[in-house]
């Protein structure tokens, strides 16, 4: 009983952290400008990584492999957001100006601020 | 399911050219240098990819575990990846020294600069 | 189907490469591009060719390639010749050779080819038994084709002290050669090293830029450490040994060198230290040759350094492991701060 | 199962990788480099599941931190296009 | 009597010498490790030698396992014979470096370039003996890494281009190499030479074998610079260090040469794979090609240094001809050219090394009348001119006599009347050289000029005594080489 637990449950996370991804990638190409797009990177870092390893420490058969997995989740959450801290000082330091979007007329595709 | 017969050699042997075109083809050296890494990591897969062996798993010994990937490969490739990296590290030495002397790092503007000083 | 996927990526960050006329995106597609042949080989079983390309080609190639950026001040490819006619013919018929080539070539991992044949299952059956060492890999590696890897030892140190002959900062006093011992690499406009006053811009933009990068710096840099030694030790077990280990230990202190600047970075790792165990590493691995042939055996043969050959084998594998890890990381460790600690103003 | 998540992650490895080769600035290209490192490491942790050997999982840590370091020298390259500094005045000699 | 472990040490013992080299810190420690390593492995390489001749190959399975499986050194009469020549040029290139390198570069970097020179020597000298199809790309490696960055220790700003030039051609050919060596991998399943040279020769049918070959070809051909590959050269010789020239020009290519007949005659078995694919005539035309155009090259130099850059270029064509010709005697002369060409080249930049040290220009106006001043140094270059030209009674003559006669044997006469005709293009640029030095009245500068300092004086006459005793009595290395080739040829073992 325990074993389909554990797998339903596992397959859910990995579904939704593939889910997760997909939307992150989507979001990083669609979304018009750097700090947007941060937002689905970040999307991928957190949501998606943390998803999949969790349905992976589900599954994994032995304490070493979950100590490794959790080892891992730990660095990412850790080291993703100093660094897209430091990427995002880094564009405001290159002059990259947010769009702001267009208030008076909802303009569909606004130009994407160039560096 | 791995496909079958000599299709992962075809598109190995795309990489290597594409690597090898980049080498000869580009005029900025730091491009060269990592076209020629570009055509190495290809050359390494090339070799890895004959030591792969169906349903086998990596060379490491494990319960359970019977037909192990070829390890002579790995030990080659370990080998030709640190000279690799070797090469690169002196070529972008290199380079960085002719852009003091040269003032440029195109393969044109520098053939120039060298021709008039004789 | 996972390694044509990991091909086909692979095939579009190359093409992409040729495209591309901004030499900070050249670098960095080059990582991903190491990055995805790392992968690929996981996929394929040579994990610890993965564990040395990820960490070599990955990391230390995208750092150095991005130093060199930084010394030659260029952003940007002057006009990217995408269309090389001469190049053209040369590659498409080596192509054409290379594919002429695989006609005859066996299939892919069908179990019957020659190499699985002839050479490697001496390897895969009898390794464990003659090194202890389950990693069959290491095993080969260390000791049927040691001398290899003592040669590989001696390139890796040959790149080291080319570095440091191309780009080291001269010493300071008067010498027959005044451009190369102008200091700040040698045909530098002289800001003579010896003098205190080389005005250095640490605009205070780049202190507030490490403030939070610097205590996520100070928290990861002993992890990555304790990392490396393990990587060290476990070589024999799963995947690692000596090279990845070199490599993870120096770009822990790369990571150093990055947060909190090369001055600091050398006050840690000076020149005169890194110059020695560069050389104590090479020595060990050879040492440990000569051992052997003192003990009565032949050159790199570890079965005479202990009283049981399989316990020699593993002392052996473990010295020679050593003697690489320390080489390897003193050498990208001198690599690096040859090339960060250039001087940055440079007057053209 | 793994499989389909391997599948999973591989597509919006390409589609990371579309950002990265189109993105006009070279922020966007740090942005993918980042997600194309992570999604690697989730790829080589779910395939170490796939192949039945879960214990390959030190390389996935591997990719994590030269990931980050990579990104952090990137990032101070694209903001200072220097990576040694800050330069205090203290000479040193290589050689 | 020579201990069992000799052959390995010989490379070792140089090996251990480069990092401890960077530990003494210090030049002239430096240097005189040098001396003392490469002496020691010149006379290890002719007991070597000598016990090769009299008992046959010696074999020596390295960490003590049997050879297919571990890596084997294997010393016949071929590796023997290359390893003395490159173990001689070294060690007297030693003996004319270190005032030549107190001139050249920079005094803090003065134990560098020694640590360099060291590995370079150990690089050049691991490629003959080895018995392993990747050992020997790893040692090529070593020594070709090395000399990049002794090659961009010149002066003269253009080092730097023809360093960085040499090191991604060299690298292109070193790529190609492992390909070709991954090709044969994959179907013989075995990487020690002798173990393919069981196994190729009966599989000469299968396409794989062949590009293999081609691709081998084509990476070694990159590194001896034959006719189409050869842009590297010129510059890399004609701007690096007088000392790195002498030793680079000697050594490098002949070792190349060296690993090029090894894979075609012992790996593939010679005649038998020359029948499946006509590698030995593209030999023979890219030989000839070579010798002619870099002898009309090195014609309208008026850089010494490019004009025996030039025509070292043509005499690789003599050794890749030889190999091409593919019978006793045409074999026979490349094997004997590799000593020969490298004792005249290592004489000839010798001489100009003196001529730079003391004038300080390379340039032929510059040093006209230097005769007078150097007469020694002139009767060197005399020496070395003639027999580069191939003159009766000098070691020149020999190569040319075999090459004529495999030539005349393969009934290909007009192979024939273009190696006279190459001999005769090397004795217009020999004789301008020669006229330089004693037709013309020396410039004031030219003329207040003494010989060149005592050591490097010595190497040179020692090298030109030695070139002088052994052209005399010419029977010894010829026949010699004729036996190795006989073995090359016959049961390639």
């Amino acid at each position: 009983m325990v074993a389909v637990l554990l797998d339903g449950l596992s397959w859910l996370c990995l579904v939704a952290g593939v889910l997760a991804a997909l939307i992150g990638g989507i979001g990083l190409l669609r979304l018009p400008d750097v700090f947007s797009r941060m937002h689905a990177a970040g999307l991928i870092d957190t949501l998606a990584a943390g998803l999949i390893i969790v349905g992976l420490v589900l599954q994994s058969p032995s304490w070493t492999v979950a100590v490794k997995l959790i080892l891992i989740i730990v660095f990412i959450l850790f080291t993703s957001p100093t660094a897209t801290h430091a990427l995002a000082r880094a564009a405001l330091h290159g002059r990259v100006l947010p769009w702001l979007g267009d208030r008076s007329s909802p303009s569909e595709g606004a130009p994407s601020s160039k560096a | 399911m791995d496909f079958p017969g000599l299709f992962n050699y075809w598109i190995v042997i795309a990489l290597m050219m594409i690597g090898f075109y980049i080498v000869i083809s580009q005029g900025n050296l730091v491009k060269k240098i990592f076209g020629l890494n570009i055509f190495q990591v290809s050359v390494f897969v090339f070799y890895i990819s004959m030591g792969k062996v169906e349903g086998g798993t990596a060379p490491i010994l494990a319960p359970g575990f019977a037909t192990y990937t070829n390890p002579i490969p790995s030990v080659l490739i370990l080998t030709a990846i640190v000279v690799g990296v070797a090469t690169m590290a002196v070529g972008l030495a290199l380079v960085v020294r002719i852009r003091d002397a040269f003032g440029s790092i195109e393969d044109d503007e520098i053939a120039k600069l060298e021709g008039d000083v004789t | 189907m996972i390694n044509i996927s990991l091909l086909m990526i692979m095939v579009a960050t190359a093409l992409g490469l040729v495209w591309l006329r901004n030499l900070l995106a050249v670098v960095m597609f080059s990582g991903i591009f190491s990055l995805t042949a790392a992968s690929l080989w996981v996929v394929l079983g040579a994990v610890d060719v993965a564990f040395t390309e990820a960490s070599v080609g990955a990391g230390i190639a995208t750092v150095l390639g991005l130093a060199s950026l930084a010394l030659t001040r260029t952003e940007h490819e002057k006009r990217t010749r995408v269309f090389h006619l001469p190049a053209l013919i040369v590659v498409l018929v080596t192509g054409a050779a290379l594919i002429y080539g695989t006609l005859d070539m066996p299939g892919w991992g069908d179990p019957d080819a020659p190499i699985h044949t002839h050479v490697a299952p001496r390897y895969i059956e009898d390794s464990l038994a003659e090194t202890g060492v389950p990693n069959i890999v290491t095993s080969v590696l260390a000791s049927y084709r040691g001398f290899d890897t003592l040669g590989e030892t001696t390139v890796i140190f040959t790149a080291g002290v080319g570095v440091l002959v191309l780009l080291g900062r001269g010493r300071r006093y008067p010498v027959a050669n005044p451009r190369v011992a102008a200091g700040g690499g040698p045909g530098r406009a002289p800001a003579a090293p010896g003098s205190e006053g080389a005005a250095v811009p640490g605009d205070s933009g780049e202190m507030r830029f490490k403030a939070i990068l610097r205590v996520g710096g100070k928290l990861l840099i002993p992890p990555i450490l304790l990392f490396a030694f393990y990587t060290q030790a476990h070589g024999e077990l799963g995947p690692g040994g000596g090279f990845q280990a070199g490599v993870i230990f120096a770009s822990a202190f790369i990571l150093y060198a990055l947060l909190f600047g090369v001055p600091m970075a050398r006050a840690v790792a000076p020149a005169s230290v890194l110059r020695g165990t560069l050389a104590l590493g090479v020595l060990i691995y050879a040492g440990v040759g000569i051992a052997g042939v003192l003990l009565g055996g032949n050159y790199l043969d570890y079965s005479v350094l202990a009283h049981d050959p399989v316990h020699g084998q593993e002392l052996g594998i473990i010295l020679i492991e050593l003697g690489v890890g320390i080489t390897v990381a003193s050498a990208m460790m001198t690599v690096f701060f040859v090339f960060a600690g250039q001087d940055p103003q440079q007057v053209d | 199962m793994f499989g389909f998540t391997a599948l999973g992650v591989l597509l919006a490895m390409a589609l990371v990788l579309v950002r990265g080769l189109a993105g006009p600035t070279v922020y966007d290209r740090i942005l993918a480099v980042n997600a194309f490192g992570t999604l690697t490491v989730l790829l080589i942790a779910v395939h170490g599941f796939l192949s039945g050997r879960p214990d390959f999982l030190d390389i996935a840590l591997v990719y994590t931190l030269i990931n980050f370091i990579a990104l952090i020298a990137v990032t101070k390259f694209a903001k200072f296009a220097h990576l040694g500094g800050p330069f205090e005045q203290r000479s040193w000699s290589d050689v | 009597m020579i201990s069992v472990h000799q052959p390995i040490l010989q490379i070792v013992l140089p090996l251990m010498a480069a990092p401890i080299c960077v530990i003494l810190r210090n030049a002239f420690a430096g240097w005189l490790l040098a001396l003392l390593v490469t002496g020691g492995a010149f006379v290890a390489s002719l007991i070597l030698l000598v016990h090769v001749v009299n008992e046959g190959p010696v074999s020596y399975a390295i960490g003590g396992w049997p050879p297919p499986w571990g890596i084997e050194y294997r010393v016949d009469g071929l590796s023997a014979f290359v390893l003395v020549t490159v173990a001689a040029i070294g060690f007297l290139s030693m003996i004319f470096a270190r005032r030549s390198v107190e001139a050249e570069v920079a005094a803090d970097r003065g134990y560098l370039f020694y640590t360099m020179y060291l590995l370079c020597f150990t690089g050049l000298m691991g490629i003959p003996v080895t018995g392993d199809a990747f050992n020997l790309f790893v040692f090529l490696e070593i020594s070709s890494l090395s000399s990049y960055v002794l090659i961009s220790l010149g002066t003269d700003r253009r080092a730097l281009t023809a360093a960085f030039r040499y090191l991604i051609m060299g690298t292109l050919g070193a790529t190609f190499y492992v390909l070709g060596i991954g090709l044969l991998y994959m179907v013989t399943g075995t990487l020690n030479i002798a173990d393919l040279a069981a196994r190729v020769p009966e599989m000469t049918h299968i396409r794989t074998v062949q590009m293999a070959l081609a691709f081998l070809t084509v990476g070694l051909g990159l590194k001896l610079a034959l006719f189409p590959l050869h842009l590297w050269l010129p510059n890399a010789y004609a701007f690096a260090p007088t000392v790195v020239t002498v030793f680079l020009a000697a050594t490098a290519t002949k070792v190349a040469v060296y690993a090029l007949i090894r894979i075609a005659y012992t790996m593939f078995g010679g005649p038998t794979m020359f029948a499946v694919m006509p590698i030995d005539e593209v030999l023979v035309g890219f030989g000839l090609l070579s010798m002619i155009v870099g002898a009309l090259a090195a014609v309208w130099q008026t850089n010494v240094k490019r004009l025996l850059a030039f025509s070292s270029i043509s005499q690789i064509g003599y050794m890749v001809l030889g190999l091409g010709l593919a019978d006793v005697t045409g074999l026979a002369g490349a094997v004997v050219h590799i000593f020969n060409h490298a004792m005249i080249k290592a004489i000839l930049f010798m001489a100009v090394g003196c001529i730079i040290f003391r004038i300080g220009s390379a340039d032929l106006r510059d040093i006209r009348g230097f005769a007078k001043p150097m007469p020694i140094t002139a009767a060197c270059v005399v020496v070395g001119g003639l027999s580069l030209v191939g003159a009766p009674l000098t070691l020149g003559f020999i190569t040319k006599w075999l090459l004529l006669q495999g030539a005349l044997d393969r009934n290909w006469w007009w192979v024939a009347v273009v190696i006279v005709a190459a001999s005769l293009l090397a004795l217009v640029y020999v004789w301008r050289l020669i006229a330089a030095a004693y037709l013309h009245p020396p410039s004031e500068r030219v003329a207040a000029v003494r010989e060149a300092p005592a050591p490097m004086l010595l190497a040179l006459v020692a090298l030109t005594v030695a070139t002088v005793v052994i052209a005399i009595d010419g029977s010894l290395i010829g026949d010699f080489a004729v036996v190795t080739a006989k073995q090359l040829l016959g049961s390639g073992e």
